[in-house]
């Protein structure tokens, strides 16, 4: 089996240049590749075009990249919970791109797939719409969408073995197996690494062909952005 | 006149056995709380999750299980969990029966605005323009009127609007509506105490009234 | 949580009739739906539209159906290892509709999850591209399928439980979650039903949202076409 | 004259180290058997299974795990399992790096006919049409005459195609040929005692010889 381990974070992005496309895992704080993001951070680059669900918040995840000015394009669904992004997007000084959820979910999927294009319902009529084909099918009318690739794309897996096959936990999954399947070259960090064979093959989220480089995470926060309980 | 609750537990008597539901952030989510425990439903989270059951205790929260409102919360029995490309194939593929959402505006051939307030506002439309897009029923819940007196019931939307023609019925503070296939808000019941003159007063779209509007049930 | 459990095949079977569209899992004999076939068997229709990767063989399978003439026209992507299909075939009995093994396989995904149509370059300058749209994206040619949907979907699964959720077990996968997903009444058999809860919620990998009736199976033949043993 | 396990061993040439490879039906799935012990790659079943391994043992026969000629298999160690749609994902996001596969014919421009005989023979394209329409590096293991000696190496194909400008090379049970980008068949290794002299004579489509022609190495 083709082992992918690489010894860590900072050895993962070291390739990762100014103006690079990427796709990072998560939804909110949820499942984010905490570890190769705080490595990225280190790095000296900008230009960035980031494809991601959210965009963190101010003092974590993708807000922390926003603050030292590395973004110059977001493309996500929901970008609340952050102030310095929505000072920068007021001010012009970021790119964004607000695609509906679903239509990115499925062109996250598309990119790795090889399926350039397909009909979605989500957006017709809407600002969303703008530009793009419209098309009628069965009587209901859809958008033509575009797949998205990346160069590089950053995701977060709970297990993983040294082939690049990996699992998720609870809803820590989210974008993260379609990121995998979109990326160039996929930067996979996990919880815990284990030998090729340890894990069971019925129960892979993601099979490895999909992951170039695999590193055992560390120190993970896991920080909760609306902590709620029931009395 | 509703408070929020009070909406949640009406809209709470459009749910049906069987169904699997979405509910959106805010009084949507409350929804949950007032489902009769008789029915036999399934609560779907966008982010990957069918089957959730109430917030956890202290001790069982699990930062890997959080809903669409990034709150965390826990599984009920027999539920799922899925990336989220197979979470909207559920949506955009019409497996989810009922959606329950807020909205700034609702129009009178149901149209719906409810992410983006130009110059202000803009959060993104988060997954809401595949669920309004989707569904085979989409339920509106929402306060009648603005903070500044503004009917939010409108001939057309003046925002930028997430989907057209898809709401099927609105639940707001004074009254519950049917959107009418070609059009106008039928008046299906009125809050308590509250009179058809001031639910029309205070609706910018076409109301139709027929006949006697009985009182809301929200017991 | 939603209870799916039925008794058993006659009942899951009772109201498919004349002319229905089927979609049944499996690749070549494996991971077919062996209970309800046998069921469909005893029921006195015809006229059916049958969407399978494989026609089973002679005497096995869909091949049964085949043979007891129930079957109006198949929608495959392989029909060898069947000689009574080459017949009807080739006396023109049988309508075939041969289809690229992805396309067949994206194009159920796509009925369940409310994709129209899509782009993909299998096919293009082909027999498979008559009367099918052709469209270059990024300098490449891609012909526009779209979705497969059927009024039953007949699957069958390792391990189910009464919510409807669904394990399958090695390469006995293959279509059957595609085909779950695109059924109006989808109809699963299982080696093992259990109690809703059982099962760990990260394993599933057919949701209970997709299946409407489900059932303890019996009796599992499995047979193997290709015996290969190494010494 | 090669057999069709040296054919086979001949193409186990063609395999770098890291590779995903598909092996079709036939000479193909022989390949398997000459990649060298030294190399890591991973073999990909288009019915679901990264990680082919060898035939079981009689005792470690499973039904539920078969590869896409219906074989009884095993899997190595790493395997992961996965549906069709997902398999042909892989296969046509170009994430497998290499497919090998039999053809009927072979043109000078790279198409491939493999799929059907009209009048004759209808078995269906299975996996053929997506995966030669999507693997970066595409080699045809095939002979190179048919049974009554007409060459199979033509300037069009006769039979209906399953894929256009798409094979890169062909190992034949007389030569290692490349498709040149601007049609036509590159001769770059002779099988042991054939001459240049002997394929061309067997060849139909325009054959391309530039100086010495080495013999293969099947050792």
């Amino acid at each position: 089996m083709i082992n992918k381990t690489i010894k860590d974070a900072d050895e993962a992005v070291k390739d990762i240049s100014n103006n690079a496309v990427l796709m990072i895992g998560g939804f909110g704080l949820s499942g984010i590749p905490e570890n190769s993001i705080t490595a990225l951070l280190k790095k000296d680059i900008s230009g960035l075009t980031c494809i991601s669900n959210n965009a963190g918040v101010d003092d974590f995840g993708i807000g922390l990249m926003l603050k030292k000015r590395m973004v110059k394009k977001m493309i996500s669904s929901y970008v609340g919970e952050n102030k310095e992004f929505e000072r920068q997007l007021l001010s012009g000084e970021l790119e964004v791109e607000l695609i509906p959820q679903g239509s990115l979910a499925e062109r996250v999927r598309a990119g790795g797939a090889g399926i350039p294009a397909f009909f979605t319902p989500a957006g017709v009529g809407t600002e969303v719409a703008e530009g793009k084909e419209v098309r009628e099918f069965h009587g209901k009318l859809y958008l033509m969408e575009r797949w998205l690739r990346a160069d590089f794309s950053l995701v977060k897996a709970w297990k993983g073995d040294t082939a690049g096959n990996l699992i998720f936990k609870g809803t820590a999954r989210n974008f993260n197996p379609m990121m995998a399947a979109a990326g160039t070259i996929t930067i996979a960090e996990v919880e815990e690494l284990v030998e090729a064979g340890s894990l069971d093959p019925n129960q892979i989220h993601t099979p490895g062909i999909y992951v170039q480089r695999i590193y055992q995470g560390k120190d993970y926060e896991k920080r909760i952005e609306q902590k709620t309980i029931s009395q | 006149m509703l408070d929020k609750n009070q909406i949640a537990k009406r809209i709470a008597k459009e749910v049906k056995n069987g169904q699997y539901i979405n509910l959106g952030i805010g009084i949507p989510t409350l929804v949950a709380n007032y489902i009769p425990n008789d029915l036999e439903v399934v609560l779907q989270s966008e982010n990957g999750l069918l089957g959730i059951g109430p917030f956890p205790k202290e001790d069982d929260i699990d930062p890997d299980l959080i809903n669409a409102g990034k709150q965390t919360i826990t599984m009920t029995k027999g539920s799922a969990l899925f990336s989220s490309a197979e979470s909207f194939a559920m949506i955009r593929g019409g497996h989810v029966h009922l959606t329950i959402l807020g909205a700034m505006e609702v129009s009178e051939n149901g149209d719906i605005a409810n992410w983006k307030i130009p110059g202000k506002m803009v959060k993104g439309m988060g997954g809401a323009m595949d669920l309004v897009a989707s569904a085979e029923n989409i339920i509106v819940a929402m306060q009648h009127c603005s903070k500044d007196g503004k009917s939010k019931l409108l001939k057309t939307c003046s925002l930028p609007i997430t989907g057209i023609k898809c709401v099927k019925k609105v639940v707001t503070d004074l009254a519950v509506l049917k959107i009418l296939p070609e059009g106008g808000f039928k008046l299906l019941e009125r809050a308590p105490g509250i009179s058809v003159e001031e639910i029309r007063s205070k609706t910018e779209g076409r109301l139709v009234v027929e006949g006697e509007v009985p009182e809301m049930d929200i017991q």
